[in-house]
């Protein structure tokens, strides 16, 4: 065998330039939101037992729901349910605009989904591990909390509301 | 196998790039688009 | 270029790869991630002695929050900073001091008096571990809620809402390891083994040694 | 014209698979629809109850037989063609690839089963702690372990050709087929260790929970090459089959559809966190480190795009196509085979921008599970190789059957069909998703649902109509075809486009095996290995099985 050199067009060369400079911008922009603008994916949390997290009275969950942290400053604990009813505890949460909200979710049966429509948060929700995203509400309103990830018979119907005062 | 044609040769893809420069401007142009969206929407640490 | 030195290259590049993989697979140095910083503060403590932040530079430090009027066994709070206490001696410490802070969320009941009532009732030794809270309600919110992130309420019926957390601060006052639920592994064993990681980084990161151990922490070799 | 005559049993063998494909992909088209009629507010599932018991089990067949079934022995059907005519050569061992077709056709069966008397409604990710009946599970790993055997088969028909030809290149097809064929038997790992050691042993009852954690990674590590295994086919067919069909074009650049290949190879493994941008359980660095990798695997797609279109243009040039766009009315438009897969690659570049902004890290928590996601894999899946592969078999079939395709006509309106009801469909499901919609909801029901959504949830079902149109003429045209008693005059001549540059001049590196076989495997233990090592040495076997639908 001899060695034989790879011909390339000159045209495709160039396009193939453009392409690698054009996937280089676009990461970088995805790194500044990232990393500049603190626009991040879930982190591993905490891993929790499924099968008692609803239930252990030193677990959050056991007694979800909203608790102010320090004033605008809130954790949501909310506790993503198939069993008995698809639904979210809490179903309804309320705050102030301007209020910074972080949520803790988890499952204590099967996968879920949590979406709060108009904002970043966006996650699984897995049994076993917490799933957590920080959203700052600056605009008063109502934003549902969707379900995102098929969870059985009643996954269309799992919805909660966060209802932003002024 | 391949019989190297003259006009093969002269061949010079411009209907191309010009077909693919019209799918980088629309690449681009939805790319963006959901990146505003994005940064609209705020930090999320 | 010559074909020798191109895979003298080859195998430099390898055995860099295969170190670097083998670091991130079998960790051999772990470390806890640097979370956070703590929150600076200004308390009063059960001898009515001022507690700062800065008092506790250069030792590790096991925050909690509680209030005395708890109903026991509330959370085993207590119990577990026993427990942590009772067995200091299994965590490779040499010499560094561990102290144990229980912070009150009831300033209004626990006195520094009341609060030192509570300290003989559970027999707590208080050279090592400090019950402390202030008056400043506000001030106290703040630094719980916003520097420990950790979360309680007056419910306005003598009671308080609250979550059971144990934060550990590290001498230069990061915040190193939360402990906030329920886990599987034993609470006392989890801050037992991560109170000798800490301490092993301390000793043992010093001159080239460091660079290992700021591998750890880029490659996230966090002990479970 | 004389080309290699493939025997009549190796044809019939690669027939079945064919017929196998179209029959799931009859069966799994009638739920499409009705999917998208129920966004539209029409829900037939009402007077489907004593069948099918509700919106999700119509999903999971739907999802099944079309997404994994349909594509599977198409593939597995179209890959040994092109290994058989590529290389010249009878199957090394027929019995061996008769053996692996059986199993998958006893898999696809098994898990078909529990699937109809909803035992098994668990959509085609099946993520635990859903619970199935333990036949799903067997019926998976059949179809799995039976795409293994056939590929061997190839294997070892490749490794008595490549002892017989030590210095020739491998032709492009068969080579195609066979970088296909490793990438799937690398990647089905994943999914082959999920249902091993956790899905089955937990279905029968001998393990008490599983870890739904590491059952995602285990899935996405074959979920996302999984979309490669579709897409790879269909670019065997744009590269070095469409352009001779097109026009007599040539293909533009051997050589570089090949490296495009070997990347493909490479990189389409060592991404799977990118489906994963969301999950609790896996740290952002990992993420960030695949959505760079993910970046990477993009390039070749954006080659593929390159010498596809230039090799498209050669063909309408030759034609008499002048200007710069003249020559894409000179492409055979008359031939149904070439109108179904220049509209394929038409969607294509639309599924590829949803895909680039699924995959860009952040931007992702726009779109995650969003109806954004099936509008963007009904580009690609359901078009880009859907549409292909229906193109394919409209010279393929005749090819096989000896029998004329019936009426042309109807084929090529089929294909526009088609194209027009995806646009509608596909649109309104981008844009749904933008607005917020969920995936996997019967949306018309949904109690969140704002006015604003309506129209485009018209669209939805009025796209999804459409397409149901062209599925049953497509099903037509297969079943008079396969029926007509009109055979072809000669035998259908097997499009090959030559290569503008001598392959025998392309590089030796780009037929060589080793170098790419272990530095994908490098790269998939350097970029999986620390995080299975992790979360497999944390393992939590907690999750009970859940039967909620």
């Amino acid at each position: 065998m001899s060695a034989h050199k790879m011909h390339v067009d000159s045209y495709e060369r160039n396009w193939m330039i453009f392409s690698a400079v054009l996937l280089v911008v676009f990461a970088t922009a995805v790194s500044v939101a990232a990393f500049g603008m603190g626009i991040q994916v879930p982190a591993p949390e905490q891993r929790v037992d499924p099968r008692t997290v609803a239930t252990d009275p030193n677990s959050p969950w056991s007694n979800p729901g909203l608790r102010e942290i320090a004033p605008g400053k809130y954790d949501a604990y909310i506790l993503a349910r198939a069993v008995p009813l698809w639904e979210y505890l809490p179903k309804e949460l309320t705050v102030p605009a301007g209020s910074s909200v972080t949520f803790y979710v988890t499952s204590p049966d099967v996968q879920h989904g949590f979406k709060i429509q108009d904002t970043n948060a966006n996650f699984m929700v897995l049994p076993g591990q917490v799933s957590k995203l920080t959203v700052k509400f600056d605009k008063a309103g109502t934003y549902n909390f969707i379900c995102t990830e098929f969870c059985g018979a009643g996954h269309g119907i799992m919805y909660g509301a966060i209802t932003v005062t002024p | 196998m391949a019989n190297k044609d003259k006009e093969d040769e002269e061949f010079r893809p411009t209907g191309t790039l010009a077909i693919l420069a019209i799918f980088v401007v629309t690449l681009i142009a939805i790319w963006a688009t959901i990146y505003m969206i994005l940064v609209g929407r705020g930090g999320t640490l | 270029m010559n074909k020798t030195l191109l895979h003298v290259l080859y195998g430099i590049l390898a055995v860099v790869m295969i170190s670097v993989f083998a670091f991130k697979v079998f960790q051999p140095i772990q470390v806890l991630p640097r979370m956070q910083l703590a929150p600076a503060f200004s308390l009063i403590d059960q001898d009515n002695t001022p507690l700062t932040s800065e008092d506790l530079r250069g030792d590790f430090t096991l925050y909690t929050i509680t209030y005395t009027n708890c109903p026991p066994p509330c959370y085993n709070i207590n119990e577990t900073m026993q427990e942590v206490q009772s067995r200091l001696n299994e965590a490779p410490l040499d010499g560094i001091e561990v102290n144990f802070v229980t912070i009150s969320i009831d300033p209004d009941r626990d006195t520094p008096e009341a609060l030192n009532a509570y300290a003989r009732s559970i027999g707590a030794d208080i050279s090592k571990w400090r019950f402390a809270t202030t008056t400043n309600k506000s001030l106290l919110k703040t630094i719980i809620g916003s520097g420990f992130e950790t979360y309680y309420e007056d419910k306005g019926d003598g009671t308080f809402a609250f979550d059971p957390a144990f934060i550990l601060v590290d001498g230069w006052g990061i915040v190193r390891s939360e402990y906030r639920y329920a886990t599987e592994v034993s609470l006392p064993d989890r801050i037992l083994r991560h109170l000798g990681v800490l301490a092993e980084e301390v000793h043992n990161s010093t001159g080239s040694a460091k660079l290992a151990y700021e591998a750890a922490h880029l490659f996230l070799c966090y002990a479970p | 014209m004389n080309q290699y005559q493939v025997s009549a049993a190796e044809k019939k063998f690669i027939g079945s698979h064919i017929l196998v494909a179209i029959l799931a992909l009859a069966v799994g088209s009638l739920f499409g629809p009705l999917q998208a009629f129920e966004h539209a507010g029409w829900d037939f599932y009402t007077y489907l109850k004593p069948w099918i018991k509700s919106y999700y089990q119509g999903l999971t067949v739907h999802g099944v037989l079309n997404a994994l079934v349909w594509t599977t022995f198409f593939i597995m059907g179209f890959l040994t063609f092109n290994v058989i005519f590529g290389l010249k050569r009878p199957l090394k061992n027929p019995t061996l690839n008769k053996v692996g077709f059986w199993m998958m056709v006893v898999g696809v069966l098994a898990a078909a089963i529990p699937i109809l008397a909803n035992q098994a409604t668990v959509l085609f990710t099946f993520y635990p702690p859903l619970k199935a009946n333990w036949a799903f599970y067997v019926g998976l790993t059949l179809v799995v372990v039976g795409s293994w055997v056939e590929g061997w088969g190839l294997f070892m028909t490749y490794a008595d050709w490549r002892k017989e030809n030590k210095s020739e290149r491998t032709p492009f097809v068969a080579f195609g087929s066979l970088v296909t064929i490793l990438l799937w038997q690398i990647c089905t790992l994943g999914v082959a260790v999920e249902i091993l050691t956790m899905l089955l042993p937990w279905s029968l009852g001998l393990i008490e929970g599983v870890d739904p954690q590491l059952a995602r990674t285990y899935f996405w590590f074959t979920g996302h090459p999984l979309v490669y295994f579709w897409l790879l086919p269909a670019y065997i067919s744009w590269y070095a089959m469409l352009p001779k069909q097109a026009g007599n074009g040539k293909m533009f650049s051997d050589s570089l559809a090949r490296l495009a290949f070997w990347i493909f190879l490479v990189l389409s493994t060592p991404l799977g966190f990118h489906h994963q941008y969301v999950d609790p359980g896996v740290p952002p660095a990992w993420k960030f480190i695949h959505s760079l990798l993910t970046f990477g695997v993009f390039f070749p797609s954006m080659m593929t795009a390159f010498t596809v279109i230039a090799s498209l243009e050669h063909a309408g040039r030759k034609q008499g196509g002048k200007g710069i766009f003249g020559w894409i009315g000179k492409l055979k438009w008359s031939d149904p085979s070439v109108t179904s897969q220049l509209l394929a690659g038409i969607l294509f570049f639309f599924g590829g921008i949803g895909g680039l902004a699924n995959a860009s890290y952040n931007v992702n928590l726009v779109l995650h599970n969003t109806a954004f996601i099936p509008g963007h894999f009904h580009l690609t899946v359901a078009t880009a190789v859907t549409l292909s592969f229906i193109g394919i078999s409209y010279w393929l079939v005749p090819y096989l059957t000896g029998r004329k395709l019936w009426q042309p006509a109807w084929a090529r309106i089929q294909a526009w069909v088609w194209f027009v009801g995806m646009i509608i469909f596909s649109n309104s499901m981008h844009v749904l998703g933008l607005l917020g919609a969920p995936r996997r909801v019967p949306l018309g029901l949904a109690p969140y649902v704002p006015a604003e959504w309506n129209s485009r949830l018209f669209q939805v079902g009025l796209g999804g109509a459409i397409l149901f149109v062209s599925g049953i003429m497509y099903l037509a045209v297969m079943y008079k075809t396969a029926t007509n008693k009109e055979r072809v005059e000669s035998e259908v001549i097997v499009p090959i486009a030559e290569a503008m540059q001598d392959p025998a001049k392309s590089p030796v590196w780009l037929d060589r095996w080793a170098p790419w076989i272990y530095g994908t495997l490098a790269l998939i233990v350097i970029v999986y290995g620390p995080q299975l090592v992790e979360q497999i040495a944390n393992i939590a076997l907690t999750s009970p099985g859940f039967r909620v639908w």
